[in-house]
Order: structure tokens, then C-alpha cells, then sequence
């Protein structure tokens, strides 16, 4: 286990910068140049796993207008980008809503408890013919699933960001007069924050595996999931590994850049976590 | 000591009969079934050496013999046949033919060989995918969105058709029997086949009894299917699986036609830029091993 | 320019002055934790403008009691009113200095102070205009824009004593305000209390544990005794404000408190030490 | 109090907690029996508790729910160990190392949002179809709520503790059982939480991709292939059902015993003393 | 039985004793906090055996300054030693309590104090009985299983003083230790740190607002300017334990303390007030 004992006050490195873009680029150039090494070499499938170069190229020629449809990955990604923000977003309001319920009112906690625990072992298979049955063939019904895979993570965490607080931080606020929303914006919503990242953080990463569920099971055409489960019907490997890899890197990218900014424009900067 | 084959199955009605029997018993053949849910993890677990016989539909049979060659021999039909294929409307609707779906909502599961045929009968009938709005969607839950309107139409296959149309709202409008044979073939590893031709052989001969049971007594075949299917607890109606197997063709021989469907495919896939050439696949029919197993299954029976 | 810094600038002290109404009565108060009774039976009246102290053993009950009165815990016995309508809720015309101060991490200082003025909708230039005079006066300038992560002990409590003015509630309830400070810094703070409280006719109470801040201070000390707690002795300080730390009357003021306290910690430490 | 007593206080909290989802199913059950919900689609509470009772063999001749609910159990527990094993270290090695969670933590990323798919060609390949790829895809669901949850709990420890106990003489290990593990209890519960609900519920996903005739989703998938919707929908209450239970009663219990009487909590206005 | 209480039931006191060695030797001692400077240029030796005290205005950097000894923090200048070794980690040999307390809020008030014992691996029993000692003398029986999300603040306090107290460490941190304390509770605590510290010869370096603590348990009191500091002056008390508050020369002690501090105070606050 790594822990300084003294720890000396923090100074800005000289080489920040640069580190911050060596480290992923190490490792995960690491990661895939094993791969590709491997693949190369025939030590695993090439077919079952194609090289990553052999993917990119493949994602270059369908991404490109000479895709069939012309541009079509790049479809794929704007419609599951979409479905995907529209369903994160909703999670991150109401499952914040539910998740306050819980934590702040005894009402809320009596009704929500029971049932978000309820519906969260339930797998995205089993909501689909549901939500079919409400919504019909719309992009509604994979949204719906994106929000409920990405509600519990946000739901949750906020319970445990409520309950980590000190009540003494709501007196002072109350004590100022504060309504409930001031209460809200001025010492919950802060006061949450770290534990509601860790819980957006999540959120998003389950959102994208129950997204690409949804798009093989529900109705749909395009979407990254659906160009997944195309490509396995033809087995087309190098076609299902482009598509997980736009995922990841889209994953990596939203969960780095979006979540990763607010963290430092926020609990960085407060020093509330503590960084070792 | 009784030889031993790893095999793949799936969750439909021929594969149930086959593994709700020891069919290898007679040839001191063990079969080690693993059923799998879809086709692609089977063939997945196939190329990894996991199974040594799995079945395909004719796009990733393509992708295969263009990508794989060196892998695998086609060593039957796993199941086949048009009339597996059927477009269904909900029970009141007053459609009487596929001309009147002009321009309604037709719940389709595309890539699949069922919707491969449903193009070719389209075109049969001077009509094309433009025609129709196409909405993609995952076999299951095709017959709900019928009865819900939310299509007007599906195209769907064996047992799904058989077992919705004894749920009682939807029946059958067409069948796409005679358009091709859209067979699934059986596949056979490689390498294992050509160290243990005998084993393969073995194999078949007991499939081969499986389809003529299947064949010669679809009532009795669709009360074996559904007991094997209620064992984990799942109850399918046996009247509806006999209807199944009336409809579904379980033949395991190759036919030259089989093969020739295969070409157009290639053809279609090579010009999306998926393969670079159309494969050969009449040197991936191993019917000799086919003509051994025949041989087998009577030396055998009688 | 706000009401306190008005009155500030023109000091008129001890104008005619209304007999003072009761601002908080408590008869009978008490506070229980399950099974641990904090506060037995509270029973005084605080008049507005008055300026009382509390003083008392270490865990009798002070800060519960301070807690009751600013609607954050309800009492489970006796009757607590503020003007006098019970206490249900906190509210803004009391506030409060915490003993451990709790600031909000997430807010620099400036931010911290500007709280109070931000929830009753003064703009923000106006609000940070009235934090600016109580971060000057407690020694804060330069850490406007400091996290509280970054502050010392001393501090931290200081934003927390200029958050509560900056509110300028009618009632004041500081829970030991000066504990952290040192002894010149905590005159000047403790001075510039007293002007406001002279000048805008606060009421304000006081927990302390220096004898001496609750005899400089006060118009009365209350005596805790340990616990459960009741008071145990109610000390009127007779003499005008601003006092002289040096007046003989308030060393035997002084004497006096100490003893009564003393009195009381010795009968349960005595016990308590010869287990 | 005698036990009588406190075991009647115990099952009407018991009864207080399920009141809403009894609401909720008294909800459907009207939707169905309205016809506003085809059961067809979406068979009736009353429908599915006859078939999950017929398939417990109380009436019909099979009792398969049983052994199916015993399998997955036996998985999805298994996945969660295994969760915690890799979880649980991992995490406080981020959390407390900056270092290595800036050179990790790209990784974790792209990992994350996968699918299912995405890992099966390799698990087959290494493992075949079988329980431990099952097992391992369960993992998968789970190790990151644990994972992610530690390193919060852990960055959200201050380092004054950590102080008291080095100032005592106290070594890593010290540090790590005295401090960061209690200290990051509540967080890591709620991991803990989350981790088991994914485990058990991609148990549907994992069993779908090679099972072996046993398991509520191997049920739940080869009841949705033969439209036994019915037999389908038990195998989801089961799910959600058993998932509830796990969550109450073995962290509900942890939390009760730990975090609860640590904080003072209050349940109802949230925040601890 | 610990060999402090060996010690206190047989009070040898003045006995026989070697010339000090030095115990914590600082030159130049600062540690910077990124652009703001806490300690300055920290020079002094504190010999074995001897009570020092630190006194200096609010944010003056005497917490920060009592860290880098413990070796919690590095020092971003100069050298700081104990027993002639630069101080690299903490250990067991420095003990500290702290400003905030830093009470474990899991454990309870007899585990949260057990500590220390439990981590020299010394059974649970005689950690026990180790620990119930300080909780007698400190007050706090019958909150033994208590947990410190209970107590009050003062409570809290004691709790931290006897968890350092129980481990017996060489040398004393105590930073503002009985700031949350009655008069009487204070009187009663430090009248054992004082017998302790006599009897068992330990080095204590107290920081702590009040001159009158400061004046009357320690042999010198360094009197820190204010931020970034530096020690201004090294008042030696020359008088014989145990002191008399009362003591007219204890007084002018006080005074000569008071005066250098607030002149320090002063100079920062008035710059910063006036502006
Ligand atoms: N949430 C709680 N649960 C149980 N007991 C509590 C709680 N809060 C306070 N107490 C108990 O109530 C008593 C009074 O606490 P309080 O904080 O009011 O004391 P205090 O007079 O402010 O002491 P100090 O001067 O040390 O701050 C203490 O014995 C404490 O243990
Ligand atoms: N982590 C930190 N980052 C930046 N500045 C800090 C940090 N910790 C302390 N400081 C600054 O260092 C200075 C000294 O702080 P320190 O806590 O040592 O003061 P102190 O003398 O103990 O004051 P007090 O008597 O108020 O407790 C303060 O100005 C404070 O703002
Ligand atoms: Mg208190
Ligand atoms: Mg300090």
C-alpha cells in the first residue's frame, strides 16, 4: 500500500501537463498494443479478435461515405448519444428527486425505499415489453431503459451523500431562513456533491451497457447498439468491436470530460476530497 | 468406453427433441449438448474450440467461409424451409394479402435469414422494403407490438408463430413457403472432423434419427419438445410445437440449392465491403460424410 | 447602507428606552436524548436588549438548550416561546454561532458570510458590501477567496461569528464564539459584539466557558448546574456598559460566578474521579 | 421486552416497509384486470403468483423454481465475493493513491460503460460455456459500484484520522483496518448494495449466453423464447423479489449494527449528528 | 501497572536530575501552504523534560508548527529534530491532541481511547484498564460506550486528551487542549497533565490562547508574531511547580506575556481593520 506519511504541501509539478496525457496514452497504448501484438502474431484469433488497427480501419471505412449507409457509424453514434444524454439526464434529476425524497423526508423514504429496491434487480430484458407496451416502438422505451439503469447509482449515492452530511450543515440554512429550495441549492446540493458524481460516474457507465441492450431488444434501427447486434448476425467481429470501442472511448471521453470538469471545477477545488 | 462430442444447440423445437433423447446411444455416441441463446455465441464458442458442432443461418456462414475457411466443414442442415416463415397480423385485421400491408408498419427482425427470404418474396411479388415502413425489433417481442397495434404486420418464425397463433390474437396471413430453403446448417470443427471422421459421422446418424422422428410423428415430436422445454420450468403448449414441425423442414441433407442461396448473400456482402470474395461453398459440404451416416443410421436400425 | 452600520454611525446610546418586553421565555424546559436527559427544567425569561450569558459544566446541556431556543431540537417537556409564540422552526430572526463552527467547505469565506444575505435575496454586490465590514472587523481580509479546508481553528470560528452578524438577527445565540481565538483578538470581536448589541438592540445569549467574557459581557449570567441541568443560579451584573475588565465590582462578580461553578463541577467531578 | 413482543414490532416494520410495493401491485393487478394492460403482455400479480406456485411443486408435480433460484443464488454470490475481493482492495488503492489512480483509472473508464458482448467472445474463449463464465460476467456488473464506491469513501476520510493513528505508532495496516475501512463504511455499503443488485440482476444476461438448464435467467430467457410470459414474470419477481430480501436483510443489517449507531442517525430528515 | 501510574503513586518529585538533553531542536523551521507562508523561520530547543508553551495570534501557524514536529507535515524549510534526528514520520513517541479533537466517530468513548494500547498490541483488558483511569480523571465515566456523535463538545475534548494521555508518549502535543472546558473541568485536567508531566517526566509543548494557562503550567512560553511567523519572545517562567495562580509573580508574568501578544495582535489587526 502507497501512503505518505507527511504529507508535504502540494507545489505544481513543472511537468503536469504532459503527464496528465502520457498516462492514458501509456496506458492504454499498453493495452491495445498488447492486443494488437497478439493478434498480429496469431497467439489469439485474429478473427475472433481483431487487431485494434484492423478495427479502426474498419470504423474509418463505415464511419466514412463509403459506409453502407454512407456515414452510418457516425448515425449510430449521434442517435445513441442522444438516447443516451436524454436518459442520463432524466436520471440525474429525477433519481436526484427520489434519492432526496428518500434522504430528507419520512415519506419519502416509506415509499421510495421499498420500491427502488425492488425494481433494481430487475434486468433491462425484463422492462422492455413493458415499457413496449406503454411507450410503443419510440425512442421513449430506450430512453426509459437508460434512465432507469442510470436512476439507481444516482439514487443511491445521494441517499449516502444526505446521510454522510452533518445535520448541523441544514441548521445553519435553516436558521438564515432558507426555504426548502434555497436549503437545496445552498447546502444539499453542494454538501451531496462528491457522492453524487461517484453515482454520476456510474450512472453514465451502466446507462451505456443498458443502452446497448435496449437497442438490440427494443425497437430500433441505428444506434450503436443495434450496429452491434447487425454485425453479429454476420459475425462481422471487426464491426462488434467497433462499436464496443466507440462506446468505451465515448464512455471514457463523457465520464473524463463532463463528470471529470465538475469534479474539478468543484470538490477539487473545495478540498472536500482528499487527495493523496 | 463410449465416445464423447461437444455439441451446441439452441433453444428452438428440433434442437429440444434432439437433446430430450440420448439419440447417440445407439452409435455409443455421449453427447455433451450446451444450449446457447443466440447463434452467435455458439459460433463464438465454436471457433474457440469449446463445441465441436454448432449450426448457422446464412450471413454468419458467409462471414465464416469467407473469413474462416480453414475451420470448419458444412455436415448437414440443422433445419430449413420457407413455410418456418410467416407474416402475421393480429386476428381482426382485414387484410387479406400482403398488397394490402402497402404502406403500414411491418415488425420485422432484421439481418436474419427470415428477413433475407421475406426480401426475396417481396420481390416476388413486385413489391420492395420501400413499400413498407420497417420497424426493427427483437423477435420476442414482435407478437405483443401485433397485438398492440403497434404494427400492422410481422414477419416471424417457427415456434413463434405456431405458439402466438395459439395465444389466440394474431393468425397467419402468409407463409413463405416455396420463396427459398433458408437452411441453417450443421457445421462441423475442422480439424476434429478430420481426425475423428467417425465421431462426426456417429453424430449425424443420430441426428438424422432425430429428424425422422421429427418427421414421421410431429405430435408426438411437439409433446417430447414441450416436456423437455418444461423441465426448466417453461410451459409451451405441445399442439403448438406440433404445428411447428409440420412447418419447419428438418431434413439434414445438403441440397446444391441450399448452397446456391448462399451466393446471393456473398454477393451482397461483398459489395458493403464485408468480404472481399464470394466463397466457394460447395467445398465446405462434406456430403460423404452425410452418405456414411445414412449408411449408418440403417446398418443400425435394422 | 444597513441598519446596523446606521445606528453604528451615529451612536446614540441609552435613548429612551420602552421597558423591555420578553423576548424568549422558557418555563420548564427540557430536552431528552432516548434515555439521556440533557436539559431538565429550564425556566428564565430573556427580555429583549438583554445580554445573557450561560455558564456551565462541560456536557450539562448548554448547547442543547441553544439548540431548542433556535427551533433546531424540539424541547420534550416544559414550553419555550421566542415573542411570545412557541418555538416550532429555526428562523431568521435568530441566529447562530455553532461551537464547532460548521462552515460550508464548498463556499470560500466571502461566500460563507454572504450566505445569510444570499437566502434573504440582497444581491450580491449589497450582500458581499455587508461581509466585507465583518470580514475587516474579525481579521479575515486577505482570505476572501480561502476554502475552509485552508483556515486555522481560530479562523474558521471567526467566519463562522461573522456569518451570524452579517445575518443581524434580532436574537444572537453564540455557543462559545470566542473558544479558538486568542486573548487581543477576541477583545476586538468581543468589543465590536457589544457595539452592535448596544447600538441595534439585539438580544443576545451567550454560552461561555470564561467567567470572565460572561461578567464583561453580560447583563446576567446563568448558572447551569451538571447534568441533567437546571439553573442553579441566575447573576444580575449591576453595572453599566462599557465595563472596565479592572472594576474591583466585577472581580467580586467574578469570585462570585467562580464559586457557584466551581461548586458545581467539584460535586460531579468529586464523585465521578473517586469511582 | 419479551421476544413475542419484539418479534410482532419486527414484522409490522416488516409490513410498514412493504406496503408500497403492495400498493403498486394492487396498481397492476387493477391495469390487468381493466384490460388498460393485456396480460397477454403483462400477466396480472394474481396470475404470476399461481404459476410461481405451481412451479414451486406446492400444487404442480415440479419443483423447479427451487433449483433454479438455488443456482443463481449460488452465482450471483459467487460474483459478489469475487466483486469484493477485486473491488474492495483496488478501490483503496486508488483512493489512496493518487498516482496509481491516474495511470488505472483511464483503463476503468473504458471499461465501464461494456456491454455484456463485449467480454463474451473472450470468455468463451477462455473459459467456454459454462458456470465460470457466468460468474465472471456477474462480476463484471458488480465490480464497479464496489470499486468506485471504496475510492469515494476512502478520498472522503480526511487525513487528521489517518494522523491520530500514525502519531500512535499504527502501520498501513493499522491505518487501513482502524480508519479507512470504517471510515469508509457507509460508502462502501452502498456499494455494496449496488454491486449486489447488478450481480444478481445481470445474472439474466450471463445465463442467457451459455446456460447450462439451470437459473432464473436462464428461465426467465427460455421462458421469453417459448412466450411463457408468465413463467417469465416469476422469474422476474423472483429476481426482484430476492434482491430486495439480500439488500434488507444483509446490509440493512450491517448498517443497522455499524453506520446507524455510529451517527445518531436520524431516519426521516437524513444527515447524522 | 503502567509505569506512569508506578510513577504517580510514588511521587518522587525533584529528585536527583540530570542536566536535559535537548529533545526537539528547530533552525529555521517554515512550512509553506502553496503561495501562503504559515511558519517562517522557527528557531528554538526544547529541552527533555521541559513544558513549553506556544502562544501567538489566531492563524499564526502554531497548529501548522506543532504538525511538522508531530510528522504529519514536512517542513518546506530549515531543520526540525527530535532526539537529534531529523523528523521524517510520526511515531509513537510524539502524542498529540488535536484542535478539532479527531475523534473516531466509530468507536466508542472506551474503544475511541483503547487505541493507542490496541496498536502497541497490548491485550484488550490492560488496554482497559489503562484507559478507565483517564476516563475517571477526565470525567467521563458512565459515557464509556457512548459514541462521540453524543457528547458535547467539551466531552469530545476530554475524550481526545485522555486517548493521547493513555499512550504515554514522550513528548506531549496539545494543541488548545482545553479550549471547549469550564474553568473547573480545565483546573481539575490540568492539574493531572501537570502531575504527569512532573512525575513522569515528559517533554510537552502546549499551545493555547489563554496567558494564564500558559504562565502557569509551563517553563517558557514562546510567544509567536503574527502570519508568517516567527518567535518573537521566549518568556522563561522561573518559578517552582506547582504554582499559585495567585502568586503576584505568576501575575507579572501574565502581564509581560499579555503585553508582547497583543502588541503582536495588534499590529496585524489594526493594518487590517483600518482598511
Ligand atoms: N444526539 C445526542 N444523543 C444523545 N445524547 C446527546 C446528544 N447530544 C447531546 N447529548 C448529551 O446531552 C448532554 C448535553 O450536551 P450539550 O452538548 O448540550 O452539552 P454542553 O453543555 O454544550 O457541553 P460543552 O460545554 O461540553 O459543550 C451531554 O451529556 C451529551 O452527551
Ligand atoms: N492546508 C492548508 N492550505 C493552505 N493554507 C493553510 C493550510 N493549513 C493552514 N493554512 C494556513 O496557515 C496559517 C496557519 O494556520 P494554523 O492552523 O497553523 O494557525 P494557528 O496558529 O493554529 O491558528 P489558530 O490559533 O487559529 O488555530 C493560516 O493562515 C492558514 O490559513
Ligand atoms: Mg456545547
Ligand atoms: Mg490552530
Amino acid at each position: 500500500m502507497t501512503m505518505e506519511t507527511a504529507t508535504a504541501p502540494r507545489r505544481a509539478r513543472p511537468f503536469a501537463v504532459p503527464m496528465a496525457l502520457v498516462r492514458p496514452v501509456v496506458s492504454l497504448g499498453l493495452l491495445f498494443g498488447l492486443w494488437e501484438i497478439a493478434a498480429r502474431t496469431g497467439t489469439i484469433s485474429d478473427f475472433l479478435f481483431p487487431p485494434p488497427t484492423a478495427i479502426l480501419a474498419a470504423l474509418w471505412v463505415s464511419a466514412g461515405p463509403n459506409g453502407d449507409p454512407p456515414y452510418g457509424t457516425l448515425l449510430d453514434i449521434a442517435l445513441s448519444l442522444y438516447r443516451l444524454l436524454a436518459g442520463v439526464g432524466l436520471a440525474l434529476v429525477l433519481g436526484s428527486l427520489i434519492g432526496l425524497a428518500i434522504g430528507l423526508t419520512r415519506w419519502g423514504r416509506a415509499i421510495f425505499k421499498p420500491i427502488i429496491s425492488a425494481l433494481m434487480p430487475i434486468p433491462t430484458l425484463a422492462w422492455t415489453p413493458i415499457l413496449l407496451l406503454v411507450f410503443g416502438i419510440d425512442n421513449r422505451t430506450t430512453i426509459t431503459v437508460v434512465f432507469i439503469a442510470a436512476s439507481f447509482e444516482i439514487i443511491y449515492n445521494v441517499v449516502t451523500g444526505i446521510e454522510m452530511m452533518t445535520r448541523k450543515t441544514y441548521w445553519v440554512a435553516a436558521s438564515m431562513g432558507a426555504s426548502r429550495i434555497q436549503t437545496l441549492r445552498y447546502v444539499i446540493i453542494p454538501g451531496i456533491l462528491p457522492y453524487l458524481i461517484t453515482g454520476l460516474k456510474l450512472g453514465v457507465g451502466y446507462a451505456w451497457r443498458a443502452l446497448i441492450a435496449a437497442e438490440m431488444l427494443a425497437a430500433s434501427s441505428h444506434g450503436l447498439g443495434f450496429m452491434i447486434y447487425d454485425a453479429q448476425e454476420y459475425m462481422d467481429m471487426k464491426s462488434i468491436y467497433g462499436g464496443i470501442l466507440t462506446i468505451s472511448v465515448l464512455g471514457l471521453v463523457i465520464e473524463r470530460g463532463a463528470v471529470g470538469a465538475l469534479e474539478k471545477r468543484t470538490i477539487e477545488k473545495w478540498g472536500v476530497n482528499v487527495e493523496r | 468406453a463410449a465416445e464423447t462430442l461437444a455439441v451446441g444447440v439452441q433453444q428452438v423445437p428440433p434442437d429440444e427433441v434432439y437433446i430430450a433423447r440420448d439419440w447417440g446411444e445407439p452409435y455409443g455416441l455421449e453427447i455433451e449438448a450446451t444450449q446457447f441463446s443466440s447463434g452467435g455465441d455458439m459460433l463464438k464458442a465454436f471457433l474457440a474450440g469449446r463445441v465441436m458442432v454448432a449450426n448457422g443461418g446464412s450471413g454468419r456462414l458467409v462471414t465464416l467461409a469467407a473469413q474462416q475457411p480453414e475451420t470448419f466443414y458444412i455436415i448437414g442442415t440443422q433445419q430449413s424451409g420457407g413455410d418456418r416463415y410467416s407474416l402475421v397480423v393480429r386476428k381482426d385485421s382485414e387484410a387479406g394479402g400482403i398488397e394490402d400491408l402497402k404502406g403500414r408498419k411491418l415488425g420485422v427482425v432484421t439481418g436474419t435469414g427470415t428477413y433475407g427470404t421475406f426480401l426475396v418474396y417481396l420481390q416476388e411479388q413486385g413489391l420492395s422494403e420501400g413499400d413498407f415502413q420497417i420497424v426493427n425489433m427483437k423477435i420476442d417481442d414482435l407478437r405483443a407490438a401485433v397485438e398492440q397495434q403497434l404494427v400492422d404486420a410481422a414477419v416471424m418464425w417457427e415456434p413463434f408463430v405456431a405458439i402466438a397463433e395459439e395465444m389466440g390474437n394474431v393468425k397467419r396471413l402468409v407463409s413463405m413457403k416455396g420463396v427459398n430453403e433458408s437452411p441453417n446448417f450443421l457445421l462441423a470443427n475442422r480439424t476434429f472432423t478430420d481426425e475423428n471422421p467417425e465421431t462426426i459421422v456417429k453424430f449425424l446418424a443420430s441426428s438424422i434419427d432425430a429428424a425422422s422422428f421429427m418427421e414421421a410423428d410431429p405430435a408426438e415430436a411437439g409433446q417430447l419438445a414441450a416436456d423437455q422445454i418444461a423441465r426448466g420450468g417453461v410451459s409451451v403448449p405441445a399442439s403448438a410445437l406440433e404445428t411447428a414441425f409440420t412447418r419447419i423442414s428438418v431434413k439434414r441433407e445438403v441440397t446444391d440449392a441450399m448452397v446456391a442461396e448462399l451466393v446471393p448473400v456473398a454477393e451482397a456482402m461483398k459489395a458493403a465491403g464485408k468480404i472481399a470474395e464470394v466463397p466457394d461453398f460447395g467445398s465446405f459440404v462434406r456430403r460423404d460424410l452425410y452418405e456414411q451416416a445414412l449408411e449408418l443410421t440403417r446398418s443400425t436400425t435394422n | 447602507m444597513s441598519n446596523v452600520e446606521n445606528i453604528l454611525a451615529n451612536p446614540v446610546r441609552e435613548t429612551v428606552v420602552p421597558a423591555p418586553r420578553p423576548k424568549i421565555t422558557a418555563e420548564g424546559a427540557g430536552v431528552r436524548f432516548g434515555s439521556v436527559t440533557a436539559v431538565e427544567d429550564f425556566t428564565t425569561t430573556i427580555r429583549e436588549r438583554e445580554f445573557v450569558s450561560i455558564i456551565g459544566p462541560s456536557g450539562c446541556g448548554k448547547s442543547t438548550m441553544l439548540y431548542a431556543i433556535a427551533g433546531f431540537l424540539k424541547t420534550t417537556s416544559g414550553v419555550l416561546k421566542v415573542d411570545g409564540q412557541p418555538i416550532v422552526k429555526p428562523g431568521p430572526d435568530r441566529g447562530i454561532v455553532f461551537q464547532e463552527f460548521v462552515l460550508f467547505p464548498w463556499r470560500t469565506v466571502l461566500r460563507n458570510i454572504t450566505l445569510g444575505p444570499e437566502i434573504a435575496g440582497l444581491p450580491r454586490a449589497e450582500a458581499e458590501e455587508r461581509a466585507r465590514k465583518w470580514i475587516r472587523l474579525t481579521g479575515l481580509g486577505g482570505f476572501e477567496d480561502a476554502y475552509p479546508a485552508t483556515l486555522s481553528g481560530g479562523m474558521k470560528q471567526r467566519v463562522a461569528i461573522a456569518r451570524a452578524l452579517t445575518c443581524e438577527p434580532d436574537i444572537l445565540l453564540l455557543d462559545e464564539p470566542f473558544g479558538a481565538l486568542d486573548v487581543q483578538t477576541k477583545n476586538y470581536v468581543m468589543k465590536d459584539l457589544q457595539d452592535l448589541w448596544i447600538a441595534a438592540s439585539k438580544t443576545i445569549l451567550m454560552v461561555t466557558h470564561s467567567v470572565q467574557e460572561a461578567t464583561l459581557m453580560a447583563d446576567r449570567v446563568l448558572i447551569l448546574g451538571a447534568r441533567p441541568s437546571r439553573i442553579v443560579a441566575d447573576v444580575k451584573i449591576d453595572l453599566p456598559h462599557p465595563r472596565d475588565p479592572a472594576d474591583p465590582r466585577l472581580g467580586q462578580y467574578r469570585q462570585e460566578v467562580t464559586r457557584i461553578l466551581s461548586a458545581e463541577v467539584d460535586r460531579s467531578m468529586k464523585t465521578e474521579r473517586s469511582r | 421486552m419479551p421476544t413475542g413482543l419484539r418479534l410482532l414490532d419486527r414484522a409490522i416494520v416488516v409490513v410498514q416497509f412493504l406496503l408500497p410495493i403492495l400498493g403498486l401491485l394492487i396498481l397492476w393487478e387493477l391495469a390487468v384486470r381493466t384490460g388498460l394492460a393485456q396480460a397477454s403482455i403483462l400477466p396480472a400479480p394474481s396470475t404470476i403468483l399461481a404459476r410461481a406456485v405451481e412451479l414451486l411443486g406446492l400444487t404442480g408435480d415440479r419443483a423447479v423454481l427451487f433449483g433454479h433460484i438455488g443456482a443463481s443464488l449460488r452465482r450471483a454470490l459467487l460474483a459478489f465475493a469475487l466483486a469484493l475481493a477485486v473491488g474492495v482492495p483496488l478501490g483503496f488503492l486508488l483512493g489512496l493513491s493518487r498516482e496509481a489512480q491516474l495511470w488505472v483509472s483511464p483503463i476503468l473508464s473504458l471499461m465501464l460503460p461494456l456491454p455484456a458482448v463485449a467480454w463474451t467472445p473472450i470468455l468463451l474463449v477462455i473459459f467456454g460455456p459454462g458456470d465460470l463464465t457466468i460468474v465472471i460476467v456477474c462480476f463484471l456488473g458488480a465490480v464497479f459500484p464496489v470499486l468506485y464506491s471504496t475510492m469515494q469513501g476512502v478520498r472522503a476520510c480526511g487525513t487528521q484520522p489517518v494522523w491520530v493513528v500514525r502519531s500512535m505508532g499504527g502501520g498501513g495496516i493499522d491505518v487501513l483496518r482502524r480508519v479507512l475501512i470504517p471510515a469508509s463504511l457507509p460508502a462502501l455499503i452502498t456499494g455494496f448494495k449496488l454491486g449486489m443488485a447488478h450481480s444478481w440482476r445481470t445474472l439474466v444476461a450471463a445465463e442467457m449466453l451459455a446456460a447450462l438448464t439451470s437459473g432464473l435467467g436462464y428461465m426467465i430467457f427460455s421462458a421469453r423464447s417459448y412466450m411463457d410470459v408468465s413463467t417469465m414474470f416469476v422469474g422476474v419477481v423472483c429476481l426482484a423479489a430476492i434482491g430486495m430480501a439480500i439488500e434488507h436483510v444483509l446490509f440493512g443489517t450491517l448498517e443497522r449494527a455499524t453506520i446507524h449507531r455510529w451517527y445518531a442517525r436520524d431516519a426521516g430528515t437524513g444527515g447524522r449528528q
